[in-house]
């Protein structure tokens, strides 16, 4: 709060910043340590537990796991009572909890849920991490966009428009092409548009941009939906009938036990994936490109004065981070599901703009609390088939409770790129 | 290279900001640039770094003129600027800073970083900077960041250099060493225009000294003549530099700090255990370079700051631990350091943000709905009283000069009963009449009985209103000594040194 | 986050309509407000009106709406089937093409006029002006809820949380309205006031977590939309909460005649109490935002969060009470469509997306109370006139999505609206 | 766009009768019942010789307008589909004693009398789980792995009500035929896989794909187009894996799960709304509530095409058994129609 020199509006948002976290992670840990240990309190269960790690097709079978439930819930609670232990000892000598602790932390508390939700019954292990991967890809491609055009300064709450945006293109055009490659270009292209329109209204017309978002969220569902019940419906054969991308193992990497399965056993946009989240973390701080795209987001007028071009280097980015999302969208129509469906997205983009802030404005922090996100939305869905003493809304529940618990518990206050939202005039 | 502006005009709607100004500067020649707030100095720079466009008139380089459409061409032109508000982004590193816009790159546009560090090594160690290339510039004190400015405009061989403001957030030592990079630069034929509200400084490096009122040229000083016929220039009217003011009387011990630790949410110790008091009726002034634990200082009195452990006590009762409104309740002024941070919402009328502090109880608030009356009457008062120029009390603060927002915000915070005053840096960036106004209204409200704290950076400042002076380094408190110490022993106490003869 | 809106400003308040950023010394803010017209030689005043004319707000508005209609006609002329039909023999025969094409578009926004305001077909009085009274039956909510998100606006927060918070509301007062037996006097307005108080705690939650841990309110917000809808969807299926006896389906039992919203016109209008719910409720919120200490210091903390602070305001406490006060207000959109618009029972889609398009409502009305007011009614016209349209000419309703959200966005950028109409824009 | 300008148009309506239609929120492309429904009204009202009028609902809000508005269009006949019009359809039609009204999957009876609460409103719905039970039979005896399973789009009693009486059917089919054999996905009540919405997404393939992992070699998704998470799934997994349809025979009405779809859980919407807009297009119209059941024919299980070769050679005559069973009542079959 001190420098003069520093950009105001960087400093005006910043008032949270000055509310103490240390005592956080202890907190939320404790909250959960005593879920978990009720959970054996008011419910214990028979039977083992049996924890699946082998899949078809590896090189050598990992034997299952199976323990008593109570006795796994149990110890879960005891390393869970240490991590907090540990967590409040550090709290208490001003000190930050380590992550590694809270992600061991987070391992025990799951472990001990898992175990209790599965009792007398198997666990895939494997399936359930490769199916928390596969929700994700989407998130993961929305929240990358979201990171590269915020990191330049436009905020941009259309990541839902540029998702279905995308799956929509690619659904017409892959249908038209017969290519899902040509798809997948469309759906770019089509992310761009919607980009293009953001950029359009947020730097050139100086709208504040979360309206811009919001509304081009409206506009694409209404567009969508109507070209849907207008056109596609009543040539569905023609024109909403993509083909898809196949599965496709990578030889030898595919047969490693645990994660070969998770891993290399996926569909060309997982691979597109990995590339995109280790470029676009490479780029924005490795590259020149990067350099001035964060100086954009940052401090536009310091980037002007250098002879950066503000208003360009905003528009290549967001055009970029809209062919990121259009991506993601493709997922939906090329992989998922073999068809376009009115608003089909079901708002992922608003969670992939939760991982977006979740993850700090970070290519693979957000790329992380997108797999969190998968991750717990894959544990109700195994845990809903395998059958599960929790009623199905509870379980529906989990990942958004999950997000909250997190944010408020682990995260806390984060911190924007300086200029983000604010459009950039010159004089 | 000769420099030449010629008769630029530049319009922002119906308001002229520079009026046919013509200006040159010549290679190896420091040339000044004096004007009250809202002259036009920063805009008419802003046009010859090509961040404005002229209405009207042409800038000349060796009598060529040029088309600057933007920065970029002044820059390859031999354009450098420091900005009054300076173009760095905090986090990124200094190397980072210095690189961005003309970045060495290697394979598939990957940074050259080590080219940008030897860059800035080979132009620190030219000019005898110890700058970090590796720093975050955020970390980083403000005379350092200045430095990065400078390294950056150097690093693009600039012929000519522009200094807008460069001194208002220096303490004296940075002050002293800025110069003599500017007479470094000068000998090796670098042309610089120097813009500062500070006579002093003025007198001590300019070649030549243009002053600007209202957007035109008022005239040319000579660098002999003396401060008040600058101000005078300046202002169009004779201006007291100096506050008059009668030797303090002090009253009853008002403000007792005890053991005072302020620690920010990291954990960082800014503050390590300070004791000293205040009585009523006397200005204690703390000197001291940025960053030494003066702003956490006024944040914990004023109930800001996260983590605080200690006493302060206030006419017999403790605050630490209460909130800012009960720390303001208990009849605490506070100015804050930055005005446009800290001190008033831009977006609110100048009406608004007199009541700011006020908000929740009599006279402007009655049973939780507003009196919208009583504020009207009182911000026309103000308006008045505090000499605030501005059309009306429903015109946004933001739209104000920063001399005029300053008003404002004292005219808020001295207008209640106060048991003591916080002024942090209370005339940065304001110019000399402004200057004036407010340290008497300081000084009058010492004079009514209330203690005041009044932090600067501004040693001409400080002795100009101390009663004591206390020295801040590092946290700690270097001594607590008389107002008429000499400027020489401060600057060795800011360092953090003892001189012979002083008490600690 | 806060534009400053065309609307007229009371006299305290800041009467610029562009959001100035402060370190941002270009901007064009200074330049339309009223003490420009001040400086106005009294000679020019002809000449200033016709300025005022060109480029003033009310032309953009108009011509925005002009806009947006004209590309959902682009969208009707490409998908309708005559107009198909008259394409394939274009040239054989142009005049068809058009004829089509001007019974298209022509015929959509009619019907939107007559299912919106005035219906020159009805049988009846009666039936003719009933559109209008449908019309601010779909306001109500709308307004409702736009009020409530524009107020977290305002406090420089943003809640996307419309739908979990109309949902909890909703819920809640369907709950008293149907557990409990009591005189109309005290249950309607207990169910009232219980739909939004639980809709103010639900909402409180996000403003709470954000004072107390600085989690972002965006992230909470949405995550909150899930959760009040699943846990809805829960107290849907046990008889002990919501569900009708009896029932196998997710629904509760209709409402009790004791704790309906009373019909405004009578029984042959469905317009019901609940508009003049959201009209008190403007008059509120304008009152708290303009009046009330309350209201200055959510602006306060809205603008700037450190001044406010630094000024003794507590920065957590507006944010979490701000939080409240808008999650009731949108959870009484929720009562309003329990007790008023669907009365026959709560179910899980009982927010009918209205917590989302209340962001654009709050949006459109630059978070000014009567500004919220108007969209409302704005946008419950192309509500109430898209199911005519949809009945009468078989345009998907979509539609409508799509000429309101290219309406919000047009008016938010008047340059454009001005340099494709090319009209001269104020001087910069 | 070249061609010949035609003198007159053809195809416009000959009968003034006007049949219209209002979907739930699902709208008319839900591949299930709204679509059904539809396609049942536009045959009606093709051999009526007039054109329907349909709209779509976007949420509960729009019940009554949507009414109103056809109402307002002077519809003749108004078929509301789903049990959440069932209120908005019971006051308009009590406010229009002229106008037919056709509710399909709901009594329309909200006072619980046992009786349909307006006169000219006709209930059609379908006693589900009847053939359900035999899909599940089917399954039973088809699988290879002893694991089928099922998912649903959410727990309305119109979903549940399939995976009711295909647990059910297992059930019995494990019973009498002694074998051991699991549903995955569905528990009872609203214990079970749901994916949260009727939408084909990545959150339906995948929870199929969980099914499948769970060695579930049959599977039945219940919920419009989320079926089509199914097929991905399925053809991900590599595995052979058939799939059940519901609502229409899968193998007409979407060719792309010809090569995997066992049999389908018929429920003759089509066929019903046809038969009942047709008759009151004919001035028949018959306001005595419908419920479809084997008897009757008004659900039943479609053929197995591909699978034919596939299926044990007894089955067919099984399931002649087990479907005259239900049909005399010495079967029971639990829904929440047939308590
Ligand atoms: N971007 C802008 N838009 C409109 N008016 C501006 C803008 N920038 C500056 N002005 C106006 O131009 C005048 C000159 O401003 P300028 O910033 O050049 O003053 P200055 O001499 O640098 O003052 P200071 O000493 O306070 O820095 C001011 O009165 C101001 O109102
Ligand atoms: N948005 C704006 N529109 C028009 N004029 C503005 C705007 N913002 C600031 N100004 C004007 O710019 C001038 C310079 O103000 P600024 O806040 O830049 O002061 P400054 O350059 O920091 O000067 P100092 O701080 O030395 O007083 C002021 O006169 C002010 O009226
Ligand atoms: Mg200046
Ligand atoms: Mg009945």
């Amino acid at each position: 709060m001190s420098a003069v020199d520093l950009p105001v509006q960087a400093d005006a948002k910043g008032v949270a910043e000055r509310i103490p976290g240390l005592w956080k992670p202890p907190i939320v840990m404790s909250v959960f340590t005593i879920l978990v240990a009720l959970l054996v309190l008011v419910s214990p269960r028979e039977g083992d537990s049996t924890f699946r790690w082998s899949r078809e097709g590896d090189w050598f079978a990992i034997p299952d796991v199976s323990l008593p439930a109570n006795g796994i819930v149990w110890a879960a609670v005891l390393l869970c009572l240490l991590c907090t232990a540990f967590a409040a000892w550090r709290s208490y000598s001003r000190l930050k909890t380590p992550l590694v602790v809270i992600a061991a932390f987070a391992v025990f508390a799951v472990s001990g849920f898992l175990a209790w939700a599965v009792a007398g019954k198997t666990l895939p292990v494997v399936g359930l991490l490769a199916g928390a991967l596969a929700l994700a890809v989407p998130l993961v491609f929305g929240a990358l966009g979201g990171v590269v055009g915020e990191r330049a300064g436009v905020v941009n709450i259309a990541i839902d428009g540029q998702l279905l945006f995308g799956a929509f293109g690619a659904a017409i055009t892959a249908s038209i092409t017969g290519s899902p490659w040509a798809g997948l270009v469309a759906a770019m292209v089509a992310g761009m548009l919607v980009a293009l329109l953001l950029g359009l209204f947020a730097i050139t017309y100086w709208v504040e941009q979360v309206i811009v978002g919001v509304v081009l969220n409206v506009l694409v569902i209404g567009f969508t939906s109507f070209m849907f019940s207008q056109v596609l419906s009543g040539n569905a054969g023609a024109l909403n009938n993509p083909p898809h991308f196949p599965r496709l193992e990578i030889p030898l990497l595919s047969g490693i036990p645990v994660l070969g399965p998770i891993f290399f056993r996926q569909t060309v946009l997982v691979y597109v994936m990995y590339a995109a989240v280790f470029l676009v973390a490479w780029a924005l701080y490795r590259s020149k490109w990067g350099l001035r795209v964060r100086a954009v987001g940052e401090h536009p007028k310091a980037a002007d004065t250098v002879g950066i071009d503000v208003i360009a280097t905003r528009y290549r980015t967001v055009l970029l981070a809209g062919a990121i999302v259009g991506i993601g969208g493709a997922t939906y129509t090329l992989v998922s599901v073999p068809s376009f469906g009115r608003e089909m997205t079901g708002g992922a983009g608003y969670i992939a703009l939760a991982a977006v802030i979740f993850g700090k404005w970070d290519p693979i922090k957000a790329t992380l609390a997108a797999l969190l996100f998968g991750f717990a939305s894959n544990v109700e869905s195994v845990l809903s088939v395998i059958g599960s003493p929790v009623p199905s809304q509870f379980m529906l529940m989990l990942p958004y409770v999950v997000t909250i618990f997190a944010v408020a518990g682990l995260v806390g206050h984060s911190r924007a790129p300086a200029a983000d939202g604010v459009p950039y005039r010159k004089g | 290279m000769r420099l030449a502006l010629r008769d630029i005009t530049k319009r922002f709607g119906s308001l002229v900001a520079n009026d046919h100004i013509s200006l040159t500067v010549e290679p190896g020649e420091i040339h000044c640039l004096l004007g009250e707030n809202g002259a036009g100095k920063s805009t008419l720079m802003n046009v010859l770094y090509g961040l404005y466009q002229a209405d009207e008139g042409e800038i000349l380089i060796d009598d060529e003129p040029q088309r600057f459409k933007g920065p970029g061409d002044a820059m390859a032109a031999g354009i450098g600027m420091v900005h009054q508000h300076f173009m760095l982004i905090p986090v990124f590193t200094v190397a980072e800073n210095v690189m961005l816009g003309h970045e060495a790159t290697g394979f598939a546009g990957k940074l050259d970083l080590d080219a940008a560090r030897k860059l800035v090594r080979d132009i620190s160690e030219r000019f005898g900077f110890e700058v970090d290339p590796d720093a975050l510039v955020e970390d980083l004190p403000v005379g350092v960041q200045q430095r990065v400015e400078i390294i950056k405009a150097l690093s693009r061989d600039a012929e000519v250099l522009v200094f807008d403001e460069p001194t208002a957030v220096l303490t004296p030592q940075e002050t002293d060493e800025l110069m003599a990079i500017m007479r470094q630069l000068k000998e090796s034929g670098t042309g610089i225009v120097f813009i500062t509200h500070k006579l002093r400084e003025v007198r001590e490096v300019a070649d030549r000294i243009t002053v600007i009122r209202r957007g035109t040229v008022v005239g040319e000083a000579s660098p002999e003549a003396s401060n008040a016929e600058l101000a005078a220039l300046m202002v169009g009217r004779p201006v007291e530099l100096k506050v008059h003011k009668e030797p303090a009387e002090p009253g009853e011990r008002a403000l007792v700090v005890s053991d005072l630790v302020v620690a920010d949410e990291d954990g960082h110790v800014h503050v390590d255990g300070i004791s000293f008091h205040i009585d009523a009726g006397e200005i204690l002034a703390v000197a001291g370079v940025q960053g030494n634990g003066q702003t956490e200082l006024t944040e914990a009195i004023v109930g800001l700051a996260p983590h605080v452990e200690g006493s302060i006590n206030l006419d017999g009762r403790e605050i630490v631990g209460r909130s800012v409104r009960k720390a303001l309740e208990a009849g605490i002024g506070f100015i804050p350091e930055d005005r446009q941070v800290d001190g008033l919402v831009s977006n609110f009328t100048i009406a608004e943000n007199l009541m700011l502090n006020r908000s929740y109880d009599k006279p402007f608030v009655s049973r939780g709905s507003l009196n919208l009356k009583k504020l009207d009457t009182f911000a026309k008062e103000k308006l008045a009283e505090y000499d605030v120029r501005a059309p009306g009390v429903s015109t946004l603060a933001g739209q104000l000069s920063g001399g005029n927002q300053q008003k404002v915000v004292v005219a808020r915070e001295l207008s209640r009963d106060l048991r003591l005053l916080v002024a942090s840096q209370p005339t940065r960036g304001v110019d000399v009449g402004s200057i004036e106004f407010i340290h008497k209204q300081i000084v009058a409200a010492r004079d009514s009985g209330v203690p005041v704290l009044v932090v600067s950076s501004e040693l001409d400042e400080i002795s100009a209103l101390a009663d004591r002076i206390m020295v801040l380094y590092r946290g700690r408190i270097v001594g607590i000594v008389p107002a008429d110490t000499s400027r020489d022993n401060l600057g060795l106490m800011m360092a953090g040194e003892t001189p012979e003869g002083i008490e600690s | 986050m806060s534009e400053k809106g065309p609307e007229h400003q009371p006299a305290d308040e800041p009467a610029e309509s562009t959001h100035v950023s402060t370190d941002d010394r270009v901007g064009e803010g200074t330049q339309d407000s009223a003490s420009d017209a001040d400086r106005v030689p009294e000679a020019s005043r002809w000449h200033l009106a016709l300025r005022e004319i060109t480029t003033g707000n009310a032309l953009v508005a108009v011509l925005s709406v002009l806009l947006a209609m004209f590309f959902g006609s682009l969208m009707i002329l490409f998908t309708d089937e005559d107009v198909r039909y008259g394409l394939s023999y274009f040239f054989a025969r142009p005049s068809d093409t058009f004829f089509y094409a001007w019974e298209a578009i022509s015929g959509a926004y009619v019907s939107l006029w007559r299912g919106a305001v005035f219906n020159d077909l009805g049988g009846t009085f009666v039936q003719q002006i009933k559109p209008i009274t449908e019309t601010l039956k779909f306001a109500a909510p709308l307004t409702l809820a736009g009020l409530g998100i524009g107020l977290t606006f305002r406090a420089g927060l943003f809640n996307i949380g419309g739908r979990g918070q109309m949902l909890l509301g909703g819920a809640a007062a369907a709950f008293v309205a149907v557990k409990l037996d009591l005189p109309m006097i005290v249950h309607l307005p207990l169910a009232i006031l219980v739909g939004a108080l639980v809709a103010a705690l639900w909402g409180g939650i996000a403003g709470i977590l954000k004072a107390l841990t600085g989690a972002h309110e965006v992230i909470v917000t949405i995550m909150l939309n899930y959760v009040g809808y699943y846990l809805v969807f829960y107290a849907l299926t046990r008889e002990s909460l919501l569900q009708a006896p009896g029932s196998a389906n997710p629904k509760s039992a209709p409402m009790p005649e004791s704790a309906v919203l009373p019909d405004l016109l009578g029984p042959q209008f469905n317009l019901h109490a609940g508009f003049l719910l959201a009209v008190l409720a403007t008059f509120l919120v304008w009152w708290i935002l303009n009046r009330s200490s309350l209201g200055y210091r959510f602006r306060a903390v809205g603008e700037n969060p450190a001044a406010a602070k630094a000024a003794g305001i507590n920065v957590g406490v507006a944010y979490a009470s701000a939080f409240m006060i808008s999650g009731a207000l949108v959870g009484l959109a929720g009562v309003n469509q329990v007790l008023g618009s669907v009365t026959d029972g709560a179910t899980s889609g009982l927010d009918a997306a209205i917590g989302f398009d209340a962001i654009t409502v709050a949006l459109l009305g630059r978070s000014r109370p009567f500004g919220i007011l108007a969209a409302g009614v704005l946008f419950g016209a192309f509500k109430s006139g898209g199911f005519f349209m949809q009945a009468s000419e078989g345009i998907p309703v979509d539609i409508v999505l799509v000429v309101q959200s290219l309406i919000v966005l047009f008016l938010a950028a008047p340059p454009l609206v001005k340099a494709i109409f090319r009209l001269p824009t104020k001087e910069a | 766009a070249c061609g010949e300008a035609p003198a007159e148009r053809a195809g416009e309506g000959k009968s003034d009768y006007l049949p219209c239609i209002v979907s739930d929120e699902g709208g008319f492309d839900d591949k299930s019942f709204n679509q059904l429904s539809y396609e049942g009204i536009k045959a009606a009202a093709d051999e009526l010789g007039t054109k329907p009028k349909p709209v779509e609902s976007n949420s509960p809000n729009d019940y009554t307008s949507n009414l109103e508005s056809l109402v307002g269009q002077g519809c003749d006949t108004i078929v509301t589909v789903g049990f959440a019009l069932s209120a908005a359809t019971i006051e308009s039609a009590k406010a229009n004693p002229e106008t037919e009204y056709v509710l399909i999957d709901d009594a329309a009876d909200a006072d619980f009398d046992g009786k349909t609460d307006a006169e000219n409103i006709k209930p059609i719905l379908y006693d589900t789980a009847q053939a359900a039970f035999l899909a599940g039979y089917v399954a039973a005896d088809y699988t290879k792995t002893g694991v089928v399973g099922t998912y649903g789009g959410q727990p309305f009693p119109t979903v549940t009500i399939f995976m009711d009486g295909f647990k059910q059917g297992v059930e019995y089919y494990a019973k009498t035929k002694k074998k051991d054999v699991k549903v995955v996905g569905y528990e009872g009540g609203e214990k079970g896989s749901f994916t949260g919405e009727f939408v084909a997404n990545e959150k339906a393939t995948n929870t199929a794909r969980q099914i499948i992992q769970q060695d579930a070699d049959v599977i039945l998704p219940v919920g419009g187009p989320i079926y089509q998470g199914a097929l991905t799934a399925i053809e991900d997994s590599g595995k052979e894996v058939a799939l059940i349809g519901v609502d229409a025979d899968f193998y007409e009405t979407d060719p792309k799960t010809q090569d995997v779809v066992l049999t389908s859980i018929l429920k003759n919407m089509k066929t019903s709304t046809t038969d009942v807009v047709k008759a009151a297009g004919e001035d028949e119209f018959d306001a005595t509530p419908y419920v479809g059941t084997l008897e009757n024919d008004g659900v039943g299980l479609a053929p197995f095409h591909n699978f034919e070769s596939k299926v044990s050679d007894t089955l067919p005559a099984e399931i002649e058994e087990v479907t005259a069973g239900i049909k005399d009542g010495s079967i029971k079959v639990n829904s929440y129609l047939a308590k």
